[in-house]
């Protein structure tokens, strides 16, 4: 993605006067690192930077529970709408936001940006470790250029990239207002490793995910970098009824992710943030996956296709699999 | 076989799958004592979450019956039950939970039979695979 | 809020509860309990002094949450509800456990029955110490009813209701009511013309001054409730105006256009200006849009100005709405006949001498094509074959019932061809012979002796061989297969569910059993109601019924549906479901999930920002909760089915209580 | 105290004098590394990276059950009795100082019996650090990679063999179980150690200047930057389960139909609902306000009430931000403030 043609946007879409401010990307504090920005006026625009290190999911800073950006512009304190970036995840998680009436259409300007993966930053930063300044990645014919106090390293793509991106179905947004650069072709639905866990038996299945849940620290990291996760009230932190203990066990554990899991069955778009963020380890997007697969596999539907679609499990159809009722 | 007696809680629509279970009664048609029958008014309010609820409050297998489809009282609460099932049903089945242990039955007020036939299977199966050990049964 | 105080009450049932579950015990292990504050068991508790007993208990201990181990909850919940209700607890208070069909019934030995009443009492204790104080809220009824359909069941129920005093309004999609009765010829068993008993029905309608009659009219949709349903009304354009046409029919001569006769099953023609039948309500006439040539071409024209006296004839005509005011609905939209196109084995549509019982019954009326001679290709009929169970009790095209009329008519028909072709050979295919009505064993006992040959067997096929008709079947008596040549053979098709059956069942939120008929409240002690408070069935919509029982139905739902009228006001669900504001995201899942559109999204203020949050009309709410499962904060409850309730109850029966 | 050397080959053998102790250790698991009550010794991994799971699980356990109740209502408490003598074995010597900054906590005005139960027979065995980790801060908090602070031995890595500083009378103990497994150590051993102690502080990249930070507090809580910096964050609470000396808990009874206990566990100041009142009033509305409070409480109170920052300058909380929310980069914008 050429940064300039982005910062060109950018300053388009902070010129319209509906717009109170623009979610992007600026560099971060350290190493790979990168962090989300909020730009009010033209003048920041510099600060804007675009890489395959730009992981963060922006459209989660949409549902957050209260808006921090107050406009210093008076100009802009009847602004209404936000403009912020969107690959091909970010998109579904738009479309998936609206059409649960997370956030009203035309209070978003999209700038779409077809996406070529992002960086797996555990993977990275294994490679390449105690990196404190900052670093540079630019993708090159299916390899990383990653530069590191002015010293140039080359490593294949696949061996950075995010495994959630090596699957994506959906590169290029979905939805925006303006889209930028060449559309960017998905990969088939890839179930591959969803498919060879199912296919164990019950303890053996047990015996993966124990040792997992097991780990789990409850931090909610997951939960909390999930741009769908934006409930007004989370049942996990109600004492009456208490869904789940706050004991940390792994008894209280799996039942959490089952109820994250569930609670994103048919809303999940895979973007894989949950899993990136998760300091465990705990491989999260295997139970979004299951769901993702089997909600089209049973039901023909996909999350965040478009923003106006029904809720996959307050909807159904005649014709659902019932082979399985007694 | 083991004396593995196995506790299962059942979620039953009060037109159809309640009734049907009264009529078992009333016929004095026998099944294991196993099961214990949580009335809702309609299998749309079972969240699926109940599911999992049971089984680490300690059930050993769940059971979700309602009208047959078309049937509902409610129109539609059994279809939107059937998917949120799956979905849950598969889901635990993912994370090594016997899929015998999470089960659903579409059992109409006059079909006291198969009420007790569904009960019987039911039981004899998770008795099969015997007690369920993911959730931590006793928290002390 | 006071402390939670439960009394707990154990019924032996006699010995039905007694003999299996051990009382003592439970009633022991139930004082134990959390909030227990009295327990008691009592030989009948349904009875004056079981229910004198709860009442003292609950002064003495000042009890105010009661469980009773009893019988199902579908047997007495409300008798003890009362209970509560007298004793100045909120009848909701109330936790029924089910013992008896649920356990003393269905187990054998005692010790884990005794085991098992344990468990599902402490789940019913747990549940009813967090249940809540529910109210019943009133609305007023407007005492006007609505009837969809003009069939005889229309019109016996319109007439019921309109005769008690209050307005109807009945809706008729054809152009004149009269329904299928209108074109049978004779009926059975008493062989009384149907057009003869029909008529003064439709005329009485069509006088009456609580009727107001809507023909060539649908429904498009209906909101509301049971009291104040909000129904629109499209009246298709009859292109005649109803209250100017006087029926002198002059203006049918000089129409010049020929269409099939649709009250003769297309048997005869018509003009595309017509008048259904003769004694058509209302006597007026009406312009198939379909033929007319000038709303398909803007030709010809020569109808208006035939009349030009009363300018009856408005070919500019549009379809109109109107929005009815009603506090209860009848639905009796009827049945179609089966299609014996659906079993091509049989030759219907491929020779002509193959008809249904419907078409039989138009050739044989006076008022039909033939002026009543049974005549095929112009020739009277020499051997008839009849075959029964045409599209019923038919696993191969997914009807199992039975369409309990073709048996009877078929004998009538039989009888009809004796009677106007003496000479004829007349040969009935029957599996099972079905005359259970008053008078149908007699009268299939005279057609058999009027030398109507039955034979019991399945009709394989019907085929051609030269001039005539061979009727292939197996004779299940003699165990032979056996051809019979025909040149007339009668197929006695049953009754299906209208093609606009589904359409219905949205519209109004019907719910349908699995044959796709209608389905009522309960088979037996409900049959006329629906699930839908308000809204009540009468006629062939529920199930095949011959005109008798339609009628009785027919008066049934027209008395249930004049009750709430009378009352003037119905009480509203109190098991509806509730919105914690604060924990609501205005996600909208509720309202997907409702069957009733009965919640939608409003905007209320949250911490200085304008928010939209779910919103319970608790008149249109029926309490079944699927909104509740859809949410994902728990922000909208089900009362008396709460998250809380159902988790305690969950927690509950995960113990072991051996 | 003296010093030993240990050769690597005898490290096993070292493990299994222990035998009389339960062992905390790094594990590494198949996917993750952690810390914790080791069920196998030959699990324990020492050459592992600073682990995500904080040593501090070891005396302050994520959840503690109190005691247990029956339906009567009759409590039975946790028999402390029970606590077996434990070692932490492989603790970097940031984590192993926190145990000090959380000691007033929980011996301050009240005793936390089940805290200093556990303080009392844990023995911290270190494991200096070579090199610093990405984001340590260590040295501007008063800390160093080689500080034997708050430890009873510590280890040092050589290429062969470990060099074991005994610092405490309880930490000879452990090396008096099987003397014969060490040599002691020689002068040349004692320098090779400083000159790696000396490499390592050298290569602490991150600072931050804390001095006259909670002056410089005093007069900001109302600024604008709180919003700004806690713009990005999420609201999870990785900073503070990882921080070695974010010490909050909640109590809760957990309950099923026939019995239950009481049980402290970890809580993060980073939740909503940690402030959330009954009555549905938070003081800490939104994510700013708890940010700050993070901040104010480990660079202020804790300062303004024990005389040091509640920070070791793990860099933790730095690495594991999801959302690149620095400590170092806001205390540092802090100081430049007007």
């Amino acid at each position: 993605m050429n940064i300039q043609k982005l910062k060109d946007e950018a300053k388009r879409a902070l010129g319209r006067k509906e717009v109170k401010y623009l979610i992007g990307y600026q560099k971060g504090s350290y190493g790979f690192r990168v962090s989300p920005v909020f730009l009010e006026s033209k003048e920041e625009l510099d600060l804007l930077t675009f890489s395959p290190l730009c992981t963060i999911s922006l459209p989660n800073y949409l549902t957050l529970e209260a808006d921090l950006i107050q406009p210093k512009d008076a100009k802009k304190a009847k602004a209404t709408k936000i403009a912020l970036f969107a690959r091909g995840c970010d998109s579904r998680a738009l479309n998936q936001i609206m059409a649960e009436k997370g956030i009203p259409r035309d209070k978003l300007y999209i700038i779409g940006i077809p996406c070529n993966g992002v960086i797996d930053l555990k993977k990275i930063e294994a490679r390449f470790p105690g990196v404190v300044d900052l670093a540079e990645v630019v993708e090159e014919n299916g390899k990383y250029i990653i530069t590191i106090n002015n010293q140039s390293h080359e490593v294949p793509k696949e061996e950075l990239i995010a495994d959630t991106c090596k699957v994506c179905q959906y590169p290029t947004p979905l939805i925006s207002n303006k889209l930028l650069g060449d559309k960017v072709e998905g990969s088939p639905a890839n179930y591959d490793d969803i498919q060879s866990l199912e296919e164990q038996s019950p303890e053996e299945k047990w015996d993966f995910w124990q040792e997992h849940f097991e780990r789990c620290i409850r931090c909610y990291a997951c939960k909390n970098s999930c741009p769908l996760c934006y409930c007004e009230g989370c049942i996990l932190d109600k004492l009456n009824p208490q869904w789940i203990r706050r004991s940390v066990d792994t008894s209280e554990n799996l039942l959490f992710h089952i109820t994250r899991a569930f609670h994103l069955a048919g809303r999940c778009i895979s973007c894989g943030e949950c899993e990136r963020v998760c300091p465990m380890d705990i491989p999260l997007m295997k139970l979004n996956k299951k769901m993702e697969k089997d909600v089209k596999e049973l039901f023909d539907y996909e999350a965040g296709k478009d923003h106006e679609s029904k809720p996959l499990l307050t909807t159904f159809n005649l014709e659902d699999p019932d082979d399985f009722v007694l | 076989m083991s004396k593995f007696e196995p506790n299962i809680v059942a979620f039953l629509c009060n037109w159809c799958s309640y009734a049907g279970a009264d009529l078992t009664g009333t016929t004095r048609t026998h099944y294991p004592p196993n099961v214990k029958v949580i009335r809702v008014m309609c299998t749309g309010r079972v969240n699926p979450l109940f599911l999992v609820q049971s089984l680490r409050q300690g059930a050993d297998g769940v059971l979700i019956s309602g009208c047959h489809p078309g049937e509902c009282h409610y129109l539609k609460g059994n279809y939107l039950a059937r998917r949120r099932f799956l979905l849950m049903k598969n889901l635990l089945e993912f994370i090594g939970i016997n899929p015998e242990r999470i089960r659903m039955s579409w059992v109409s007020a006059s079909e006291g039979k198969k009420f007790a036939d569904v009960i019987t299977d039911v039981t004899q199966e998770i008795k099969k695979i015997g007690p369920l050990k993911h959730f931590k049964k006793e928290i002390l | 809020m006071s402390k939670i105080r439960v009394g707990v009450y154990i019924c032996h049932c006699g010995v039905n509860i007694k003999s299996t579950v051990d009382v003592a015990t439970l009633t022991q292990f139930a004082s134990t309990l959390p909030h227990v504050a009295v327990a008691k068991d009592y030989i009948y508790l349904c009875s004056d002094p079981g229910q004198e007993l709860i009442k003292n208990d609950i002064k003495e201990f000042k009890l105010n949450r009661i469980v009773v181990a009893a019988c199902s909850p579908r047997m007495h919940e409300p008798t003890f509800r009362k209970v509560l209700r007298s004793s100045d607890i909120n009848p909701y208070c109330l936790e029924m456990a089910n013992i008896r069909e649920h356990c003393s019934w269905v187990h054998e030995d005692g010790k884990k029955a005794t085991q098992k009443a344990e468990s599902i009492l402490a789940a019913s204790v747990a549940k009813a110490s967090l249940l809540e104080p529910l109210e019943e809220k009133e609305v007023d009824v407007i005492p006007t009813a609505l009837v969809l359909g003009g069939g005889i069941a229309g019109i016996q129920a319109a007439l019921d209701i309109a005769d008690t005093g209050f307005k109807v309004y009945l809706v008729e999609k054809e152009p004149s009511i009269g329904g299928h009765m209108m074109q049978l010829d004779k009926t059975f068993p008493t062989l009384d013309c149907s057009a003869c008993i029909l008529t003064p029905k439709m005329s009485d309608v069509g006088n009456h001054p609580n009727i107001e009659l809507l023909t060539y009219s649908e429904i498009t949709e209906v909101k509301g409730y049971v009291g104040n349903f909000k129904v629109t009304i499209k009246k298709k354009p009859r292109y005649i105006l109803e209250d100017k046409c006087n029926g002198c029919g002059i203006c049918i001569s000089y129409c010049p256009v020929e269409m099939p006769d649709p009250f003769n099953l297309n048997l005869s023609k018509t003009k595309c200006l017509y008048i259904p039948f003769p004694q058509a309500v209302p006597a007026c006439f009406v312009i198939d849009p379909n033929y007319c040539r000038y709303t398909l071409r803007r030709e010809c024209k020569q109808c208006e100005p035939v009349c030009k006296d009363l300018q009856a004839v408005d070919l500019k005509q549009k379809e109109q709405f109107m929005e009815v005011d009603v506090g209860t609905i009848i639905v009796a939209t009827g049945f179609d006949t089966f299609d014996p196109n659906l079993k091509p084995e049989l030759g219907y549509g491929l020779y002509p001498n193959v008809i249904t019982g419907l078409e039989f019954e138009r050739l044989s009326s006076a008022s039909g094509p033939t002026t009543g001679d049974v005549m095929i290709n112009g020739k009277k009929p020499k051997n008839v074959v009849f075959v029964h169970c045409v599209g019923s009790r038919d696993k191969s095209i997914g009807n199992e019932y039975c369409s309990r009329v073709c048996c009877m008519y078929t004998a009538k028909q039989a009888h009809l061809i004796k009677e106007k072709i003496p000479d004829a050979k007349v040969t009935v295919f029957y599996i099972d012979m079905r005359a259970f009505g008053k008078g149908f064993e007699e009268f299939y006992d005279r057609v058999k002796q009027e030398g109507v040959f039955y034979r019991r067997g399945n009709v394989s096929e019907v085929y051609k061989r030269g001039d005539n008709l061979i009727v292939r079947a197996e004779d299940t008596l003699m165990g032979q297969l056996i051809e019979e040549e025909a040149d007339l053979v009668v197929l006695a098709v049953g009754m299906v569910p209208r093609t606009d059956s589904d359409a219905v069942s949205n519209l109004l939120k019907l719910s349908q059993s699995s044959d796709k008929f209608l389905l009522e409240a309960h088979p037996k002690l409900r049959p006329v109601d629906t699930a839908s408070d308000g809204i009540f069935l009468a006629g062939c919509c529920q199930g095949p019924k011959d005109i008798p029982d339609t009628v009785a139905q027919a008066s049934a739902a027209a008395a249930k549906a004049c009750i709430p009228l009378s009352q003037g006001k119905v009480k509203t669900e109190a098991m509806v479901s509730q919105v914690a504001e604060q924990l609501c995201r205005g996600c909208g899942f509720c309202v997907e999930a409702c069957p009733y559109e009965a919640i939608e999204l409003k905007s209320i203020e949250r911490l200085g920002q304008t928010v939209e949050v779910a919103s319970v009309n608790e008149v249109l709410c029926k309490g079944c909760g699927a909104c509740a499962a859809a949410c994902l904060s728990g922000a909208i409850q089900q009362n008396s089915f709460t998250d809380e309730q159902l988790l305690s109850m969950i927690a509950s029966l995960g113990e072991s209580y051996e | 105290m003296n010093a030993f050397i240990l050769q690597k080959d005898k490290l096993q053998d070292f493990l299994d004098s222990l035998n009389e102790y339960q062992i905390w250790a790094p594990v590494k698991r198949e996917t993750a590394t952690t810390f914790e009550l080791t069920k196998d010794l030959k699990d324990i991994s020492l050459d592992l990276k600073k682990q995500v799971v904080v040593s501090k699980s070891a005396i302050f356990p994520q959840t503690e059950p109190l005691f247990t109740f029956d339906r009567n209502g009759t409590p039975k408490e946790t028999d402390l009795a029970e606590q077996r003598d434990t070692i932490v074995l492989g603790i970097r010597p940031c984590d192993a100082r926190s145990f000090n900054l959380l000691d007033p906590v929980f011996k301050g005005d009240f005793s936390d019996p089940y805290y200093l139960k556990r303080r009392n027979n844990t023995v911290l065995i270190g494991i200096a650090c070579n090199d610093p980790f990405l984001n340590c801060f260590c040295t501007s908090i008063g800390g160093n990679p080689f500080s034997q602070e708050g430890l009873d031995l510590l280890f040092t890595e050589f290429d062969g063999a470990f060099y074991i500083e005994v610092i405490t009378e309880k930490g000879k103990q452990l090396i008096d179980i099987t003397p014969s497994l060490y040599t002691p150590a020689t002068a040349e051993d004692t320098k090779q150690k400083e000159g790696l102690a000396n490499a390592s502080e050298g290569r602490v990249k991150r600072q931050i200047d804390s001095n006259g930070l909670p002056e410089k507090l005093s007069g900001i809580f109302e600024h604008p930057i709180w919003k700004q910096f806690a713009s990005k964050c999420i609201g999870c609470g990785i900073c503070t389960y990882s921080c070695p000396t974010c010490y909050c808990f909640d109590m809760q009874d957990e309950t099923t139909a026939k019995k239950g206990r009481r049980v402290r566990i970890w809580d993060s100041c980073m939740f909503a609902e940690y402030t959330l009142h009954a009555s549905g009033h938070n003081p800490r509305q939104n994510r700013n306000d708890r940010l700050r409070n993070r901040i104010y409480h480990k660079f202020k109170f804790n300062i303004d009430n024990h005389g040091v920052a509640s920070c070791v300058g793990c860099g933790r909380c730095i690495t594991l931000c999801p959302v690149n929310v620095d400590l170092i980069e806001n205390l540092t914008a802090i100081k430049e403030l007007e």
